[in-house]
């Protein structure tokens, strides 16, 4: 197991309101190397629990702990280790990028702050391997951001958090915003490098075509709380709580004859 | 998902319009002056020649002399040096003190940055002018009082709209990512907070010195500024105000220099704002 | 039940703003009276006091004591209504302002109606045919107003409009012989207590000029946002869909765009209120007005250091005050402005 | 310069039922800055909608499917439109601004993608669902009862209590059911909905789309659905038009399209989308990014992503022609593919 989360709560400041507490006791295990995708309707704490995982908000309750690190606490050492090993990537490839840095500016920031690579060159020639290994053509490492579609601002992304090694990405909802005929990309290139360096992918998403297409463990997450958590053959083969069956029946399917089919049997269910 | 969007790949360079190259003309014309303007002035403006005095506007003095018999035309353009140099030495004192403010706020602990603000709150509920006229007149009418009273009385609107931007960038996801990578916090601020958020305030920084022209000229016509024989513009009005009456000319031009000046700086500003972000337009 | 927690967490947070930037003030006056070059007791006694004298002055305002002590009993004197005694009239500045506060605020409240007066209606014609002629003269004139010195503009309208045209009074605030009894302080009230309906019309005939300089600083400001913050309402996605309903563009102005809008030009109409009582110092000379702005000129002018850092005190309490006052009508006569500063936590 | 074609009537697919709007060749054009110039969004677009038809429109970003939407009510201000936008036999695009003022929201309608964005935030629910009667001189009683009923027939609960109630104390989904409720009150024949529910919840989709379905049925509405969601399109419209860079590439009926896809775009769309039903090794992806408005490739604007392009793509735009019951605007398809044989 290589990161455990383990009933931790988080509730928001609403003053003058009472708090509103987003998460409750919510326990999961990340083991080296799987993609576990978490899933949910907005408000159900999904994107809490990332920021929880990456040490950016720090919960009220419970214990988060990385490979012997207890993350909630960790100090000098220990968090520049976890930062190391712990990526992610945003939602917005508009947002997600310093507008004012260079590509190689921002993907090689990584190996400036942790001293990987000691000089300019070495660092340079490692971020012309990373892009490269991204789809990206390393001689645009020079150019800001700003005239790179959303698709190759999110490969910028991926490599940006790649390029140090980590063994955890957390990905929150990276494929959202961007077209449909360059979503594919985005997922397929996440696929291809959680294989080629055994990397462990969470993967938040509300869309549960997408999350069933990447992982192969799913936390299906409703109000701030785990509904079920299981394998993919388990949730979509045989979901056994009613909110995973209704989330998954409104899903729908791009075909006609078996789209029809859904609603029709869907609607049927709710006469009834 | 509208057509329109992407505002980044259909970004385009524009020229410049006649009325902008008109600004842009003025403002660096009035820069011109301030720097080269005491180099070129007769040196008799600088003696009384009450023979002289209060003539009107003629081809020997353009715009007439006043009652030292002084030529107005060409106090004005030393004045421009005085005037224009404190503005700036105003404007930027200030903005020093309300980046450092606001980026200790926006980057220090809560307690802090809530300490902060209500000192600012305290800054921004009083009427600024007043308590400059007070510290200027505590400090002995002058000058230097009066650039030292609006420094310290400057910064609040500064600091709350600088720490406001920073806030607002530490909400974009590139921060949290430049710390899920574990950028220390001066590179934090350093490199990914302030140079995504500064920039509002070089579009101020040229209204301010409009503003700044205008507060400064009122203190010294209330008399805790620039004290006479000095050719700053709002001791030259205060100086002439008696005239008003016999001679229009050494009342009118000074009090147009001060317009142009904070009417020229405060277009630059508008143009730079609508420029940044063109939905501005017409605004 | 909320409801009624959020609003006294509002009122209660405003109050203590309110007071931290009345002591933050006072603060920054014991600061100024430190910054005083020369001997404080020498100068509160006056430049011809004898030796004694100033003796019993450094014993009565404690100078001797260390500047904390110094700095509490200041406090204390504040708080006793004592804002040092001005060394030209030898009177308590406060008393000496009392007297003239209530003309200061005719002039600020005939000043507010003219400034709201103009500037609303052309902010909403502006927008309305945004680009049009009216649009384009009434920007290039508030830019030209907003970049001229009040005191300035006052001298040349004083000239132009008093001297050479003879429409308006050069100064004071009444003409001769028609005084009425003093009652507030407010000459255009006092003329209406006595009944004295040609004194009421002459006080006016004398506030209208004085009043429209100090209105023009304020009304490019209140257009300029009106104006701002109107187009930026009819650009944004709900009037597409009141257009998608059929508006014509002058109902979608009135009944959409404007109470989108309204809410920053309270706010700033506010903190003008106050900012005009200081703006009083520019104006009220100029026009020969008794007033507090006309008291702080003359104690700069008489180097009546006392006086001057005393008016500082008292207008800043005043602007403070009248800011609470607009902060709390606001939130009491427009529900919809209580709804957006009380903040919607709906759902 | 392209040829005109004389013979709308081949270009067109027939539709169903008697047409209710014909758009003819409309191009919008959006303003850059105050230079003069302007960039083309949408570049000659021609369709028809029948009485009571639902048609879906789909299409990436740029791609123009929102103004074209947009264009049908002129709700750009800023937009230049050419062409013909035919509803009930009186061209849209010549009416004065007064003429199509009173078609607003009475004859054409139009939901949004964020209701809360859409609704003004100082306004009760009840004013706001009124206000297009209100517009039309109906009096305050009668608009409200007719707002009532409206929000009733769309299931918002405890709709009597709830017209004095602001935007913000509604739920996403029940704040698409007002902004619904504004559009059908004044009774329209066409609605134009510009991607409803891509802001809403899987759940809260459904039940919406389940509404507009029961909506349309029940009044014979016809639908404009814009979307780039090709499973909403599935599921909901009868006819589907796909639009590619501001035309439309592909226009048919959903069970063709979707079984047997001509356009390449089509094609890659329909397979690069992750399904709930399937498990599949690798997606096809696409390569590249939808062309901004203002870079546009030359040819058919597609050619440089296209995994079957040939010779002529990256020089001579395809025309929108019919193919079987469709129409398709790809050279694989325009009668000359021995060109590409021959390639």
């Amino acid at each position: 197991m290589l990161m455990s989360i383990d009933s931790i709560s988080k509730s928001y400041n609403a003053f003058p309101n009472p708090p509103a507490k987003v998460l409750h006791d919510v326990t999961l295990n990340i083991d080296a190397g799987e993609a576990i995708g978490l899933v949910g309707e907005s408000g159900s704490g999904k994107s809490t629990i990332a920021k929880c995982m990456l040490a950016l908000i720090k919960p009220e309750d419970g214990a988060i702990t990385y490979d012997g690190i207890d993350v909630i606490h960790a100090k000098g050492e220990e968090l520049r280790r976890f930062r190391r090993e712990v990526q992610m990537v945003f939602q917005d490839p508009y947002g997600s990028l310093n507008p004012r840095m260079t590509v190689e500016e921002l993907i090689g920031e990584g190996l400036l702050i942790h001293k990987l690579e000691p000089t300019a060159a070495a660092r340079r020639k490692r971020v012309a391997e990373i892009m490269d290994m991204v789809g990206l053509n390393p001689n645009d490492m020079d150019r800001y951001t700003r005239s790179f579609s959303g698709g190759q601002r999110q490969r910028i992304a991926i490599a940006r958090a790649l390029v140090i090694r980590p063994r955890i990405l957390v990905c929150d909802e990276p494929v959202a915003a961007l077209d449909v005929s360059v979503q594919a990309q985005v997922i397929n290139l996440l696929q291809d490098m959680q294989k080629k360096l055994n990397l462990a992918i969470v993967f938040v998403a509300h869309d549960l075509a997408v999350v069933r297409h990447l992982c192969e463990k799913i936390v299906v997450l409703h109000k701030g709380k785990v509904v079920e958590q299981g394998s993919r053959d388990e949730i979509f083969g045989n979901p056994r709580m009613p909110y995973t069956q209704s989330l998954l029946a409104a899903v729908p399917v791009p075909d006609p004859v078996a789209g029809r089919a859904r609603r029709a049997a869907r609607r049927l269910e709710t006469a009834n | 998902m509208t057509a329109i969007a992407q505002p980044a790949t259909t970004r385009r360079k524009e020229g410049f319009s006649a009325f902008e190259i008109f600004v842009f003309t003025l403002v660096i014309a009035l820069l011109v002056i301030a720097v080269f303007g005491p180099f070129l002035a007769p040196d008799s403006i600088y003696n009384s020649d009450i023979a002289n005095s209060l003539m009107p506007p003629s081809a020997a003095n353009w715009f007439g002399t006043d009652d030292q018999g002084r030529d107005v035309f060409w106090r004005l353009i030393v004045g421009a040096q005085t005037t224009l140099l404190s503005a700036f030495l105003v404007v930027t004192l200030y903005s020093l003190i309300g980046v450092t403010l606001a980026t200790v706020a926006a980057a220090g602990p809560r307690w802090l940055d809530e300490g902060l603000m209500r000192i600012t709150d305290i800054g921004l509920a009083l009427p600024g002018m007043i308590v400059a006229l007070g510290f200027a007149a505590a400090m002995g009418a002058s000058l230097r009082s009066a650039i030292i009273a609006m420094a310290i009385t400057g910064w609040p609107i500064t600091a709350r709209m600088l720490r406001g931007i920073m806030r607002q960038t530490m909400e974009q996801p590139f921060v949290a990512g430049a710390q899920v990578l574990g950028v220390s916090k001066w590179r934090l601020m350093t490199k990914h907070v302030l140079p995504n958020s500064l920039d509002v305030l070089i579009v101020k920084w040229a209204g301010d010195i409009g503003t700044t022209v205008l507060v400064l000229a009122s203190l010294s016509f209330i008399g805790v500024g620039a004290q006479p024989p000095s050719a700053e513009w709002g001791a030259t009005i205060a100086a002439a105000r008696g005239y008003v009456s016999t001679a229009w000319w050494t009342v009118v031009a000074p009090g147009a220099a001060v317009a142009i000046t904070s009417i020229a700086f405060g277009l630059l500003g508008d143009i730079i704002q609508v420029r940044r972000d063109p939905s501005l337009r017409g605004n | 039940m909320l409801a009624f927690r959020a609003y006294s967490w509002f009122l209660g947070r405003r109050l203590g703003l309110t007071l931290l930037t009345l002591w933050g003030l006072a603060s920054l006056v014991f600061l100024m009276i430190k910054l005083m070059p020369g001997d404080e007791a020498q100068m509160a006694a006056g430049a011809d006091a004898s030796a004694a004298q100033i003796e019993a002055v450094r014993e009565r305002l404690g100078l001797d004591a260390p500047v904390i002590m110094q700095y509490l009993s200041f406090l204390g004197r504040l708080l006793r209504g004592d804002l040092g005694t001005s060394i030209v009239t030898l009177q308590p500045v406060l008393a000496d302002l009392e007297k003239v506060l209530p003309s200061t605020l005719e002039l600020v409240f005939v000043a507010m109606l003219l400034n709201l007066a103009v500037a609303i209606p052309a902010g909403i014609i502006a927008a309305y045919r945004q680009g049009g002629v009216f649009d384009t003269t009434s920007r290039v004139t508030a830019v030209m107003l907003g970049g001229m010195p009040a005191f300035w503009l006052a001298l040349v309208l004083q000239y132009v409009l008093g001297s050479v045209w003879r429409v308006v009074p050069i100064s004071g605030q009444q003409g001769y012989g028609m005084n009425s009894p003093v009652v507030t302080g407010a000459p255009t009230v006092d003329a209406l207590i006595a009944g004295n309906f040609a004194g009421f019309f002459d006080t006016l005939h004398h506030i209208i000029l004085p009043a429209a300089v100090l209105a023009a600083l304020f009304a490019t400001q209140i257009f300029r946002t009106l104006r701002a913050a109107l187009l930026g309402v009819l650009r944004s996605d709900f009037i597409m869909a009141v257009r998608a309903k059929g508006a014509t563009a002058r109902h979608m102005l009135v009944r959409h765009a404007l109470p989108n809008s309204l809410n920053p030009v309270l706010t700033l109409s506010g903190t003008q209120a106050g900012a005009m009582i200081g703006s009083a110092v520019l104006v009220e000379t100029v026009f020969a007005r008794q007033g507090i702005g006309a008291y702080m000129f003359n104690a700069v002018a008489q180097k009546d250091a006392f006086a001057v850092l005393g008016s500082v005190m008292f207008i800043g309490t005043v602007v403070c005050l009248v800011n609470l006052i607009v902060d709390i009508l606001q939130l009491l006569v427009d529900p919809r402005i209580r709804a957006a500063q009380l903040g919607s936590q709906g759902q | 310069m392209r040829t005109v074609h004389p013979m709308p009537d081949q270009s067109t697919v027939t539709p169903l039922r008697p047409p209710l709007v014909t758009v003819d060749k409309l191009t919008v054009d959006m303003p850059l800055g105050r230079s003069g110039a302007s960039v083309r969004i949408v570049d000659g677009v021609d369709f028809s909608i029948g009485v009571g038809e639902r048609v879906a429109l789909v299409g990436e970003s740029g791609s123009g499917k929102s103004l074209t939407a947009r264009a049908l009510m002129r709700l750009d201000r800023l937009a230049r439109l050419s062409g013909r936008v035919d509803f009930d036999g009186t061209d849209l695009l010549k009416l004065s601004d007064r003429d199509m003022g009173r078609l607003r929201g009475s004859s054409i309608a139009m939901v949004f993608q964020d209701p809360m964005s859409f609704l003004d935030p100082l306004m009760t629910i009840g004013d706001q669902v009124a206000e297009t009667l209100r517009i039309r001189g109906i009096g305050k009683a009668e608009a409200r009862k007719r707002a009532l009923a409206v929000l009733d027939e769309l299931g918002v609960d405890r709709a009597a209590q709830r017209l004095d109630a602001y935007p913000h104390e509604f739920s996403g989904g029940m704040r698409q059911r007002v902004v619904l409720a504004m559009a059908l009150v004044g009774e329209p024949r066409l609605l134009i909905a510009d991607e409803p529910t891509t802001a809403l919840d899987v759940r809260v989709q459904d039940q919406v789309l389940d509404l507009l379905d029961d909506v349309s049925t029940r009044r014979g509405l016809a639908v404009l659905f814009i979307t780039h969601d090709l499973g909403v399109v599935a599921g909901f419209a009868e006819r589907v038009m796909v639009m590619y860079s501001g035309r439309i590439v592909e226009d048919g009926e959903v069970a063709s399209v979707f079984a047997k896809p001509s356009h390449p775009y089509t094609q890659g769309l329909i397979k690069a989308v992750p399904r709930i039903d399937q498990d599949l090794n690798t997606l096809y992806a696409i390569p590249g990014a939808p062309p901004p408005p203002l870079a546009r490739p030359g040819g058919c604007p597609f050619h440089p992503r296209c995994d079957q392009r040939f010779e002529r793509c990256d020089k001579d735009l395809p025309m929108l022609l019919p193919v079987g019951l469709s129409r398709v605007a790809c050279h694989l398809h325009d009668g000359h593919q021995h060109d590409r044989k021959g390639a």
